[in-house]
């Protein structure tokens, strides 16, 4: 199929759809309201479900119902939004179900503004909900490989009964670019989940039952040791992640998202000036790639993150980093999108530092 | 001589025995949801919505397959199930904490959208698993952990009426308020559990019965007088009636 | 004569005395004498002869205990 | 061609959008690589709107446009805000229509067109947008007329298949009016 | 005053009356009700608010309203209740308004169980809400102690303008201990607040606004450097921690709260076989106190975090070493308090391993 | 000739200007609460509460002390002020979609309470804010941005009508819905406003005063059409009426 | 003859057409042939001798642009 | 006296979690160090319940007991889970009212207290944990009668005050009691 101009969150609904998306619940919010736009207006007439909830706590909740019944259920919301789907979401992480939750993220704390931004970096990767569970979290750079990543995540929150989430900032939300719908792998269709309470309990194996509750501590436990296996294989099995003419670099970016997009000029600039830049794009965020660290040559001198956010990955990148290379890091907040002159120039004010000292 | 039996526990429940407390009504109400669906072969089409109170368990006892939901937010879970799920039997039960206090949002607005889904909503006037707090179906004057001089109207208001409230929202199609401290009520009860699953069955939209309900424990009485207490105190401002019954023509609104 | 009769699933009584305040007849009464498996005094019938076989007791019951048989003639 | 990266400016309501679309719209079909980002406000109205087209053979790296080779403001804030952005020898097309107070740099290419009156004359305020769009296109050199037609064609369909005709012409107008260079 | 035994929950919730509480919202969830119960008791005889709100969510927003308006507000959960709680919690972050948060700490993800717990480690200090804030977020490990934090919390959080949370464990909630009231700093009497939307515009210097909205993202990206400066200073100003027989220790334990307890005991015994183990006790989890890691002798050869947890807090205890010196990590989880045997017996395990390695 | 001004922008409103969108009625609302509490001497004691939605920045406008609330959440905001400085006039300013859909819990719960606030609840049957969505107000037929076929009552029931559900509620002192198409109403809708003032000043409980309102941009009208299509469309749906008045004794209940 | 008179805070206005609609003596109207600051066609008054000061246009004026005096004889 | 680690466990209503708080209260007026920790089960009642207290001169790090030196228990579940945990040598009260199937360790030392029987003596089956308390006392010598009077004092106040004798009663009826010692 031929590439088609369309608006990012308009490309992350119809590869929803593509996806197998049966059921979408939620909540409108900026910057992410042409997602249940489209849907209203495309999931009827192929007979699949889209409810608008009275509120992001009950959308994810009916996700949840919706997975429990054997669904491919997904939510989308924005950062607050997100906040406010903690505890369903280490609800669904708790009874192992899959689902796909799309957070397109914007400034925060509180409501703060409706500008790009990745200060939401922890609420994704660490879990704002409860308890001892993580999301499978990934962060696309541009509107292809967030389509390619869209149509996958039903595939793997099937495969890990784990909820996974694509957390995009507002630009990649808004803004339009040409995709290909067809250039990413064929999406299997969803196994049977002999698991689901879906009201057939005369199957064999009797009746299912969906909760997150184990209230004896040892039973708890083993439970918590079978979902960290699951997060142990993802760990092996997901780190995704783009490695940028690291080869002979002497000062690596680390960056995600639309910040790695942004890095990347930023990287041919100072390439073609001679300075010998590279870049690790982490494309998931939980697993955090740190397996890219290791790839890195000793030659390397400095790790320098870039976000959009004040240093939330940093934190991961210290601890991938172990002691290792030097650390520096420049980011924006608040809904600021950089420009690649400022990463030029941070970085040659690094230089001039370690040059004058 | 033969025998007939003419009462016997349903196969509408596991044989797991109950965890509540001696003489607590939650029993009661299990035994009639679980008759009925049996009765109308609705059982293995059924998914039950557990909510968080002392009937959180309660996915340990329907004989069918069911969900446990988060606080509150059991018809939201059930709306998920019944959309993707058009065809089964999707029913919540829920205490007054979780339906009257946390859920109000959820409880509203499945009722908005008119979902097909049954509720059965278990008022005893007291939040029973966590140790017996205040409930917006506190009665006045009554102690509990967080109001331990009595509820106070002026501090706290006067306790809510859920059903009369949802009698005010179009896509209600079935809500009745009945009670099970005696055999005669219990009957009645069973037969309005039918009609709410008759009216999901047809699609008719929402239905839910609230029960009367005690927590003998946290009201520090004994079952006997618990249901006695109930009966002359919470029956006096939670009347007894059919509040709406669409499938009578659009009343009450 | 007895209508009917009653079978307890002694175990798994409770001691609530909810059917016993609702036989009609009167005739059910909590063992005082012993516990049951659960450490509960369990329901006992006192005059078999009189039941009616209305199954109210188990109609009350919250616990699953009772089951209630009515004697046919043929 | 090399990578053009441009900005259009204006009052929310006077379809700066939709003429950055029509651009990555044509890119799309040519082939080419193209971002386009808006600045998108609260849902209030009011203001300015904006937005960036980039558009090249190579992968675009950055979507965000800070120095842009060429610049279409609709009214003065936009002209105010954008023009010292626009890089030295770059390409910038005002509304006349509706800055009063035009001051350019020196160091740019300025095309005057009269947007609004040429709408008005066209019939319909609403194609101002289409005749910047022309004059863009006539003065960059960056899509042909017939690349916009093939546009036009393609995203009004149904009921707005109405309205090909009118930007047609709209198109048109602003593609002659590039004659009023002013600097 | 003479020590008095007192059950955890209750013991806190007295201290946060001796702490000048003038508010408290909140919604019942084991293992915290005595906190609310105590209150419900003992608010209104002095003149003070006790509201049982209709939802944790309705509670966080009632403290963000009466910390709006000036009063010392708490709030207390234990974990979804607090999940349910990150929006507004980042809304009052955002608003730079103080309050106090107790989350007693059970078991999860989602409903999980009602036994002690550490896994809301990350959720307690990685923020589950949207943004760039954090909390001051303190993890005491006996009744005594938590009884002089949260007097002094409610100094802090008028001192910084933040939200302050109390993460105790179950165990610390439903345990007695004897506890000194009176052997915690006198607590400052809140100072006037000249920023409070209380309803008296006609004060010097105008109305006042209570808002975490920036729509112009440089305006937002300022305030959040300026809450970063707050978040600087604490992290300068605020690292707590103890340091247990770390001189002359090969194996330093990282361990906080209950935990720590428990490790205590494991220490004792085993320094009495004469190994050399010690701990840091992190007393605040955020900021964590990485000043603890330098103060550590080059000759210390493994560091070993305990947690009740899957092992949350060591990936703060692995950016804090740098790389310096072993990593290990025991932890139980799903609500299973260890026994101090559990942690000698793993101190063994490791030495067994080094010496056949 | 001496001149007498009868009108003048009120001191009660800041001298930012408004970035609503032409016609939008939600700025004839805000003149009417500014004068009220200027007339009524309580704008130096008053904290307004912002909600989420076009009104966000209400607390620019309002010349008095003032709170911005997360979506839905007003109500419980208003509490917290309310509680810890009682003598203050708390009120809340909120749209349909932050009223009656996020915020359903916060609003009935204010109520339940008996909460001494004043709830200016504007409804115009849309999501405004972000660009006009579907509320649980709109319309059977409306279409909007996520209802484009137009509102389907098999999918998403009929609308909700807030203050007929409210008033079921004891807590709940004063209800009232009212209109500001026309300058009539206006006069009309100001006295509601100031009678639900003085319920809040005398402790008699919640007060709210619902307002049919317009958004001409979402529902692709200009703003003549919207007030019409308010009368002849939202009226008939949500009569303007007193709901409920506890100062003439316990109606409605 | 007029009984008082309306002051227009031009810039304010946002051409919204309301007041227009609903002066009971038909004087307003928007001035097409201009823009305001804001780019909306402003408010104007067609034929002030006829303006009653009944305050309607103001009172329905969403953005507060309208004032209205009435003349007195003393 | 060196610390003292006791396991408490019966039956929920059997007033074991009161047992401990009062030998925690004792420590606390004896100014000692102390902590009791319960097991809390979901508010659901039956099943058993117990408590774990912990008395000694020194701060006391874990509270959690994992080798009690004694362990009271009312009911045979209670015996059945927790007699294997008692140190060698350690100090078993067992309530013979509720334990049909008494099989002790015989490497401690076991009182028999006939609790129930005891209490339904006295006058009140509730007050068999008190039976069982100065049994406890006895046995161990951890606090003197007197002590436990003091505590009754201070405990039960206001209405309570009413339950101070028959407490006393039932504690030296306890404490009478332990000339069972069984091995
Ligand atoms: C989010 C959340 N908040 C609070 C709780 C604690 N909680 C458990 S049950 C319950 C109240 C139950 O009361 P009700 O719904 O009346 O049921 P009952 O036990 O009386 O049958 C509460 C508050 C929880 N589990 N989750
Ligand atoms: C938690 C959260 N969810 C969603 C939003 C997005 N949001 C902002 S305004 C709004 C709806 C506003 O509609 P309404 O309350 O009817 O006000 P109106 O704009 O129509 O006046 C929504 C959903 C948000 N800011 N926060
Ligand atoms: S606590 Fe109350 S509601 Fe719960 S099981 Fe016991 S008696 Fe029933
Ligand atoms: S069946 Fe009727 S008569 Fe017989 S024991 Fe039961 S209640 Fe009594
Ligand atoms: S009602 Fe059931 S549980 Fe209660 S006493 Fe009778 S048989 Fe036992
Ligand atoms: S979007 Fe609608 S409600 Fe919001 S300001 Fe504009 S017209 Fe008014
Ligand atoms: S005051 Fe009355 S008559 Fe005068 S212009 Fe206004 S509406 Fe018309
Ligand atoms: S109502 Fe106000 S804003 Fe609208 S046209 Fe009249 S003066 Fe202008
Ligand atoms: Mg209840
Ligand atoms: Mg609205």
């Amino acid at each position: 199929m031929a590439k088609v101009l369309m608006k990012g969150n308009e490309a992350m609904a119809l590869a929803a759809i593509e996806g197998g998306c049966d059921a979408f619940f939620g909540y409108p919010i900026t910057p992410q309201n042409e997602i249940p736009e489209y849907l209203s207006r495309h999931m009827g007439e192929k007979g699949r479900v889209f409810v608008q909830a009275e509120s992001e706590v009950a959308a994810i909740n009916m996700v949840y119902g919706a997975a429990g019944a054997g669904a491919r259920a997904l939510t989308s919301s924005s950062s607050p939004g997100i906040a406010l789907k903690q505890e369903g979401i280490s609800y669904i992480a708790g009874s192992e179900l899959p689902c796909v939750i799309i957070n397109v993220m914007r400034g925060g704390p509180g409501l703060g503004g409706i500008q790009p931004s990745q200060a939401d970096y922890n609420q994704v990767t660490k879990g704002g909900g409860n308890g001892d569970y993580h999301l499978l979290a990934f962060a696309p750079e541009n509107l292809q490989e967030t389509v390619n990543i869209i149509k996958e995540s039903f595939d793997l929150a099937d495969y890990y009964r784990n909820p996974v989430i694509i957390a995009v900032d507002g630009l990649l939300g808004q803004m339009m670019e040409p995709v290909d719908l067809e250039a990413a792998p064929k999406t299997e269709d969803a196994k049977e989940k002999k698991w689901a309470a879906d009201g057939n309990s005369d199957r064999e194996g009797g009746r299912n039952v969906i909760t997150s509750i184990h209230l004896d501590p040892l039973e708890l436990e083993q439970h918590n040791l079978k979902l960290k296996k699951k997060y142990d294989e993802m760990r092996a099995k997901e780190q995704r992640y783009e490695m940028i003419e690291t080869d002979d670099a002497d000062i690596v970016f680390v960056a995600y998202g639309s910040m790695a997009r942004i890095a990347r000029s930023a990287v041919k600039t100072l390439r073609e000036e001679g300075i010998k830049v590279g870049m690790i794009r982490p494309v998931t965020i939980w697993p955090f790639p740190e397996k890219a660290f290791d790839e890195l040559s000793k030659s390397v001198k400095t790790l320098l993150t870039l976000e959009m956010s004040l240093g939330q990955m940093h934190e991961d990148v210290r601890a991938a980093n172990n002691g290792r290379f030097q650390l520096d890091f420049y980011g924006r907040t608040g809904g600021v999108v950089p420009e690649p002159e400022e990463i030029i120039d941070h970085v040659k004010r690094m230089l001039e530092k370690e040059g004058s000292s | 001589m033969n025998t007939k039996t003419v009462y016997e526990p349903t196969k509408g429940l596991t044989e797991r025995e109950f965890h509540y407390c001696p003489g607590c009504t939650h029993g009661i109400i299990h035994k009639l949801v679980a008759e009925v669906l049996v009765e109308k072969g609705l059982l293995e089409k059924s998914v039950a919505v557990a909510s968080v109170g002392c009937s959180v368990f309660s996915y340990e006892y329907f004989n069918c397959d069911a969900h446990q939901a988060p606080h509150g937010r059991a018809p939201a879970v059930a709306t998920g199930i019944k959309r993707v799920r058009p065809d089964s039997a999707v029913f919540t039960y829920q205490g007054d904490g979780d339906l009257a206090s946390i859920g109000t949002a959820e409880i509203v607005h499945a009722a908005h959208r008119g979902e097909n889904i049954t509720v059965i909503f278990v008022n005893n006037a007291i939040y029973g698993m966590t140790g017996g707090q205040m409930a917006p179906t506190t009665l006045i004057g009554q102690k509990t952990t967080t109001s331990p001089f009595g509820r106070d109207k002026t501090l706290t208001g006067e306790p809510l009426r859920i059903s009369e409230m949802l009698a005010t929202i179009p896509g209600a199609a079935y809500l009745e308020r009945v009670s099970v401290h005696d055999p005669k009520h219990i009957r009645k009860a069973k037969k309005s559990i039918e009609k709410a699953f008759d009216v999901q069955m047809k699609k008719q939209g929402f239905s839910m019965i609230e029960f009367i309900s005690t927590c003998p424990v946290n009201w520090g009485m004994n079952p006997m007088e618990s249901i006695e207490w109930a009966k002359e105190n919470m029956i006096p401002y939670y009347p007894l009636k059919v509040f709406k019954d669409k499938t009578k023509g659009d009343n009450d609104e | 004569m007895a209508k009917g009769r009653i079978i307890i699933n002694e175990d798994k009584c409770k001691g609530c005395d909810l059917c016993v305040h609702h036989c009609p007849v009167d005739i059910l009464a909590l063992d005082t004498s012993r516990t049951n498996k659960k450490g509960y005094t369990p329901l006992m019938v006192t005059d078999p002869d009189k039941c009616i076989a209305c199954a109210f007791c188990a109609m009350i019951c919250p616990d699953n205990v009772i089951t209630v048989e009515r004697f046919s003639k043929s | 061609m090399n990578e053009e990266k441009v900005i259009i400016a204006g009052f929310g309501g006077q379809g700066v959008m939709l003429m950055g679309q029509i651009l990555s719209h044509a890119a799309t079909i040519a082939d080419l690589n193209t971002t386009w980002i808006p600045s998108y406000g609260p849902e209030t109205r009011g203001g300015t709107a904006n937005c960036a087209v980039t558009i090249g053979k190579e992968r675009i790296n950055s979507p965000v446009v800070s120095v842009p080779d060429s610049l279409v403001v609709m009214n003065q804030p936009s002209l105010d805000k954008f023009q010292k952005k626009l890089k030295k020898g770059g390409v910038l097309i005002a509304n006349k229509s509706q800055i009063p107070d035009a001051d350019y740099r020196d160091d740019i290419k300025v095309y005057e067109v009269d947007a609004n009156k040429k709408a008005l004359e066209i019939g319909n305020l609403r194609v101002a947008n289409m005749v910047m769009l022309g004059a863009y296109i006539a003065a960059t050199g960056v899509f042909s007329q017939d690349e916009m037609f093939a546009v036009f064609e393609q995203i009004f369909t149904g009921k707005k298949s109405e309205l090909i005709d009118l930007n047609k012409q709209a198109l048109e107008a602003g593609i002659q009016a590039v004659g009023n260079r002013v600097s």
